[in-house]
């Protein structure tokens, strides 16, 4: 999967898609959308929407910065599908990739050089908040995958 | 989006009340007030997320910041969160052993200082 | 103009894009998504993107019935681009398309077979609450293109 | 979506209270909930938009259609809608010309039967 595969014309025909300048403003909206496309399912329950809208936020927060270190106005694509009793949600960059195996892991919490740490919460949460969580990044920009199950009531 | 921070002092703290959503456009806000608060002489402060809704990384982040910087001022920090979710939150990326957390300012400004 | 032109290569550096699927339970979603992308511009009068919100409801509205003539889950794509005192918002479907020429005009109020109309307020509703409104449709989809200007406090 | 109606007597009127948004997906409820009402002998009627924040063209649509029906079998409407927005609305489209929009539901079953 590169984010060429996330055009519109692949698109599933229940997929809401939404596409957003790089911008810290639209991150709100980003939110707003997620929720409102997880809750057309009525069956949803709300600590997963809302597990979910923060794992997305976190994942357009990196899209965000991943454009603005190649000073590029390009557009994010976040792309949701419910589908039964799981949400999938895509966000797609056109920044410069990354290697997601090379994330440091972070400093234990009793470790006093966590404090040091301001940064690098982003993927753990999306992976503590998500069922499922997976990265491809190649120079030409990254997808991140995040899944929630909406019968798993309970964080993990 | 910004943030709303006012500041007010409680019993030899200063108490920053945080109001709005914490996430990268606004996390940045918090950060410069408590600069600002330190660069004060405040020597014990208290945080209230009491009125926030929203928490990402980004505004962790800065949480953690707040926390080095105070103890490299030699200053006390306490946070001021009772919201069950923002609790889990912290939780899940383990930042409850390193915050404790107050379920209102009396609670917080109760610490010995 | 046809729909075409409306895929997200095309689009402007400012554009926040919506794709859903013809449902009407997306339409509080593109409500929301008109009046969030407004709303990033904090110029803009409250009352001008409520206005707003009601035509582009409006044009969905049709896109959703268009579409569904056709038996067709094919997506519908809203644009909203904000540009100074100016906001737009395209609305593009894939129905069956139809002759803005031909529409009919509404008996007069005081026409006693005003009642027979329960439909046909649409358009005559987005004509009133834009600056700017235009139709363009084939036999691929129709576009709408509607415009306030954040500068005309007061409805027309 | 789906609305939320309540049906009451007063004062020899019947008063269907809406409570929701007015659009497309749910028009088709008030439609079937004027039918029913008018079904069950109904012959004043009052449609109390009080608790609806958006009306769209479907929306009027069916409330066109509610005075159609009523004049059909005989019986009264009255429309009760004191927000300033929908009122505007109504006026926008000439509507204002066809209804009547009563302040609240004394106003409307205040009118002489
Ligand atoms: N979409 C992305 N594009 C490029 N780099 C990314 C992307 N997502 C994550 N990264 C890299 O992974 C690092 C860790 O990400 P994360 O855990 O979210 O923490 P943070 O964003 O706070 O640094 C980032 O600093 C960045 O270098
Ligand atoms: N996007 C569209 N695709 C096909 N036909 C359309 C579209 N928009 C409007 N129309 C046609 O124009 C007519 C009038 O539209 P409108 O004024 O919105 O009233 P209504 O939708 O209630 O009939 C519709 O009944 C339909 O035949």
């Amino acid at each position: 999967m590169n984010p060429e595969s996330m055009s519109p014309s692949s698109a599933k025909a229940g997929d809401v898609v939404l596409e957003i300048p790089a911008r810290a403003e639209y991150l709100e909206l980003v939110r707003a959308v997620v929720a409102a496309a997880a809750h057309v399912d009525a069956g949803i329950h709300d600590d997963r929407i809302e597990d979910l809208r923060l794992a997305v936020s976190e994942a357009t927060t990196n899209a965000i910065r991943a454009h603005a270190t190649l000073g590029s106005d390009n557009r994010i694509e976040v792309r949701s599908n419910v589908d039964g009793d799981r949400i999938e949600v895509e966000v797609a960059d056109r920044g410069p990739g990354f290697d997601p195996e090379s994330i440091p892991d972070l400093p234990d919490a009793d470790d006093p050089s966590r404090l040091l740490w301001e940064s690098g919460l982003g993927i753990p949460l999306m992976r503590q908040l998500t069922d499922e969580s997976a990265w491809e990044s190649d120079n030409e920009g990254s997808v991140v995958r995040l899944i929630v199950y909406t019968s798993s009531y309970l964080r993990k | 989006m910004n943030l709303g921070i006012s500041r007010d002092e409680r019993d030899g703290w200063m108490v920053l009340a945080v109001l709005g959503d914490l996430e990268m456009g606004s996390a940045p806000d918090l950060k410069r007030a408590v600069i600002a608060a330190l660069a004060d002489g405040a020597d014990a402060l208290v945080i209230d997320l009491g009125a926030v809704g929203f928490i990402d990384s980004t505004g962790l982040g800065v949480l953690i910041g707040a926390l080095r910087r105070c103890r490299a001022n030699g200053a006390e920090l306490q946070l001021v969160c009772a919201e069950p979710r923002l609790r889990e939150l912290f939780a899940s990326v383990d930042l409850d052993r390193v915050f404790e957390l107050h379920v209102d300012v009396a609670a917080a400004t109760g610490v010995a200082l």
